[in-house]
């Protein structure tokens, strides 16, 4: 290929982004399902706790966090067209909104964390709560980290250190942005609907 | 994903959006009637898997890769749903 | 040997094979008494041959390190020694250090060692693996960190490679987590919590980095592949290492009286601490298949190629065997768990330190490798050790089925010593085994003076 | 797009994992540090367990016996003895080692005095009562 650009319709050997954060990317799935895998069978073998501890749950910031999680993932993928066409402040300035909704993500499950803790409960109330809460938690790291990627990634941009010919570092960023969002995405459903 | 930017012509990558934003509202809503049974979880889990898909193919950019790349998640997430069906499964009967 | 001051490893190699020597000695003392209960009673009770056994094992391999670390530095900082003379006293203080303790655990009992050598101060003795009086753990201290002054110095002088930055994290984070070997609360829970700090982010933390960085510098020399994608892998492997094995401690809180949240954790996480194994297993065979050179030392390639295989089936396969809580219910502090002992020191850490020593050794003595004839006699040597403890790691295994089986399933259990006795036949299978493990170790020995056939000084 | 799998990156993964999953061991660790109190009784460890420690410490007893499944394997678990035997069984018996019996595995005395004895007994009461998840799976250990 001439330049490195992905124009649309070529089919090309490696995911977009540096292949070393794929490895991550497929860890972490692994590491997520396994954990999603064995919430799923705990609360095979006690349906009536799980169901119950469930209603304590915030299913309205739960589905907020979701829409945000989603938009931010969307500001992403703006983010990286927009450095296709080597619009590297167009691009920071997604990158920023991005980063803007991950705050709004993390206020928003700070809010409900503090209102679980409130009432006492803690990883060793009980296995839907011990689940809940590693999940949560859990996630709630990655999305810290997926930040702190994404505000290097914005610095970089701002700096005009991406170009059209070379945005390898933004689609990295991207790339495990989208995960974080599509670890919720499951997480979601599968913790706070599914009775 | 990156067709040239076009005024009032909605990106592939906004309808995606748009979907995924609805799609989020109906399981949200089935959550809040509080149904329960194995055809409503289906329902959202089936959401999750089609909301994970597009996900993965559109915004990560898998749907123009090697079948290798999109396989593995699509293998994991037909893995990691299956096995929440059959636990879900297990409750039922 | 491109630098002269890679010389100094040469003590630190002799030394290791020294005391793997004494380690397997006391070994095959202890497998025997599993079988004749009364054998040197009462002049060496088990527990101080185990005590024995365990700490020379450790010291045996922090040797090994050291001295490989003494031996790669030099080359990959392209630059001599900090200090050799340092090098060397380091050497000799820590070999002394560790014979007096050793001659202490065989000499006097240990009550009377630990009277003499000040526990009441700060008691840390009488720890699994941490039984070494408080003089010597403080020896131990002054002996890492002049060790890591001397080599830190060169490679800030040197050239930065990340083979020698990997292996520089790994020894700083062994000094570091050896620390918590000196905080023994009176409260046991706490006392074997951090204990685990101390063993597990050993064995399955940092020294994981220094096996990756040894196995990575003996593949780049061995196969002349290039430096960019064996350091690039070694990077990979080294971050699933660790993305693993830091929760992965949680195998060791199932039982202890850690809240049961780490029984989902730590299954989980060491569940997936085999994948950095079959990563390096794998990535250890690709390199060596695209290998851009014939290196005439073939017993250090089967020995690289060995350890991948090793860790993995040891650490990784036998690991995974237990690590699952509802499985560790039952064989936890069985024999089961020695199985995995065995295998997976010999297969990670035995085997990486006798691929360096195979190495660097000829290349210590002037020439690029053995000869054809002393080569045959290693890779004997490799095979019998690893086929004798293959066996050993089954004979115990089947050991610590049936001792479950009998001592733990069904509701008329049996008592330990009536188990012991119905398994009596795995200890004595194995004990014979491990004199055919020591039959290999002097092969391997022998395969250095073997003067058959005339070396090979090929560039 | 060019196929790249830097060694950059992967150090950065190397890195960012490392401190990343070692923040959450120090998270799990805290928690488990709040929620010890409630499982170990520390309230009871009197100045005999403390001794009772020390004198297992100080005569290797981990060198041949498992505690709480850590340990040697060439002796009985002791974290559930007190509640196997009683205290006055394993005062005699530790008292009459060796048995000296041929071929047997044996156990060295240690010249321990009644007093002694008795804080080893507190230090097995003390360790029987830890909340260990319900380990080991029968009284046998």
């Amino acid at each position: 290929m001439i330049n490195n650009t992905r124009t649309s319709h070529e089919i090309h050997a490696t995911p977009p982004g540096d292949l070393a954060i794929w490895f991550f990317i497929y860890a972490e799935l692994l590491a997520f399902g396994v954990f999603f895998v064995a919430y799923a069978f705990a609360r095979a073998n006690n349906v009536e706790l799980f169901n119950e501890s469930q209603q304590h749950l915030n299913r309205t910031s739960g589905a907020i966090n979701t829409l945000v999680l989603i938009t931010s993932s969307y500001f992403m993928v703006r983010a990286v067209a927009a450095i296709k066409q080597g619009l590297s402040n167009s691009c920071a300035r997604w990158i920023a909104a991005a980063i803007g909704l991950g705050f709004v993500f993390l206020a928003i499950k700070i809010a409900e964390f503090n209102a679980t803790f409130a009432t006492g409960i803690s990883l060793s109330t009980n296995t839907f709560y011990m689940f809940y809460l590693s999940l949560t938690l859990f996630h709630f790291m990655h999305v810290i980290l997926g930040m702190v990627i994404l505000a290097a990634i914005m610095v970089k941009a701002l700096r005009g250190g991406y170009s059209a010919e070379n945005h390898i570092g933004v689609e990295t960023g991207a790339s495990y942005w989208h995960m974080v969002d599509l670890l919720w995405i499951i997480l979601f459903p599968l913790v706070y609907v599914i009775r | 994903m990156d067709t040239p930017h076009k005024p009032h012509f909605i990106r592939p990558c906004t309808r995606i959006w748009l979907a995924l934003m609805i799609l989020t509202c109906t399981t949200f809503a089935i959550g809040e009637t509080g149904w329960s049974g194995t055809a409503v979880m289906l329902t959202v889990l089936g959401t999750a898997v089609i909301k994970v898909e597009m996900v993965a193919n559109y915004f990560m950019g898998l749907r123009r890769t090697r079948w290798l790349w999109r396989g593995l998640v699509l293998g994991w997430l037909i893995l990691v749903s299956g096995l929440i069906t059959i636990a879900y499964l297990m409750t039922v009967k | 040997m491109q630098y002269q001051s890679q010389a100094v490893a040469k003590p630190y190699f002799i030394a290791a094979i020294g005391l793997f020597v004494g380690q397997i000695i006391f070994g095959l003392i202890m497998g025997y008494q599993y079988v004749v209960g009364d054998f040197l009673f009462p002049e060496i009770p088990f527990n101080v041959a185990r005590m024995v056994h365990t700490n020379l094992l450790i010291v045996w391999l922090l040797f090994g390190f050291m001295g490989a670390t003494h031996y790669l530095i030099p080359e990959e900082a392209e630059t001599e020694l900090f200090s050799p003379k340092l090098g060397l006293i380091t050497f000799w203080v820590f070999l002394v250090a560790g014979a007096l303790t050793i001659v202490g655990y065989l000499m006097v009992p240990y009550a009377t060692l630990a009277a003499m050598t000040g526990n009441d101060l700060l008691p840390t003795m009488g720890r699994e693996f941490l039984e070494q009086p408080l003089i010597t753990k403080v020896g131990i201290v002054i002996v890492v960190l002049t060790f890591l002054f001397n080599i830190s110095m060169t490679v800030l002088k040197g050239r930065k490679t990340s083979i020698s930055l990997v292996l520089l994290v790994g020894l700083w984070g062994l000094a570091i987590f050896f620390l918590f070997s000196f905080y023994n609360p009176s409260n046991l829970v706490l006392d074997k919590y951090f204990w685990w700090w101390t063993v597990h982010l050993w064995v399955e933390g940092v020294w994981e980095l220094i096996l990756g960085a040894m196995l990575a510098f003996v593949l780049i020399k061995v196969t002349g592949v290039d430096r960019e994608v064996i350091e690039k892998w070694l990077y990979v492997i080294i971050a699933m290492t660790l993305i693993t094995g830091i929760i992965g401690t949680g195998h060791h809180y199932f039982w202890i009286g850690t809240p049961e949240y780490w029984q989902w954790f730590g299954s989980v996480f060491s569940a997936l601490e085999p994948i950095p194994f079959f990563m390096m297993t794998v990535f250890a065979f690709n390199m060596v298949n695209r290998r851009r050179r014939e290196h005439p030392n073939k017993a250090a390639t089967l020995w690289a190629l060995g350890t991948g295989v090793m860790a993995f089936l040891g650490a990784g396969v036998w690991g995974f065997l237990h690590t699952l809580a509802p499985v560790n219910f039952f064989t936890h502090g069985t024999q089961v768990t020695a199985a995995h002992g065995h295998m997976a020191f010999y297969g990670a850490y035995v085997m990486v330190n006798l691929a360096m020593i195979s190495y660097a050794m000829p290349m210590l003595r002037g020439r690029t490798a053995n000869s054809g004839a002393a080569q045959t006699l290693e890779m004997w040597s490799f095979w019998l050790m690893t086929v004798s403890i293959v066996f050993i790691t089954l004979f115990l295994t089947a050991a610590g089925i049936l001792q479950v089986w009998l001592q733990r399933m069904g509701d008329t259990p049996m008592g330990f010593m009536a188990a012991q006795d119905q398994i009596m036949i795995f200890y004595w299978l194995r004990e014979i085994t491990g004199f055919v493990f020591l039959l290999g170790l002097v092969m391997y020995i022998w395969s250095f003076f073997c003067k058959k056939g005339e070396a090979q000084t090929a560039a | 797009m060019s196929e790249t799998f830097t060694k950059a990156m992967a150090r950065n993964i190397f890195y960012g994992g490392a401190v990343f999953f070692f923040l959450l061991f120090l998270g799990l660790t805290f928690d488990t540090m709040q929620q010890l109190p409630g499982r170990d009784h520390r309230e009871n460890i009197t100045d005999s367990v403390v001794r009772g420690k020390h004198l297992w410490e100080t005569n290797n007893c981990i060198g041949c016996h498992t505690l709480l499944g850590e340990g040697a394997y060439f002796a009985p678990e002791l974290g559930n003895v007190y509640a196997r035997r009683g205290g006055p069984f394993i005062k005699a018996w530790i008292a009459a080692q060796p048995t000296g019996s041929p071929g047997r595995r044996q156990m060295p005395n240690f010249n321990l005095n009644d007093q002694q004895l008795d804080d080893l007994v507190a230090f097995f009461k003390w360790t029987g009562e830890i909340n260990t998840a319900k380990w080991p799976p029968n009284i046998e250990g």
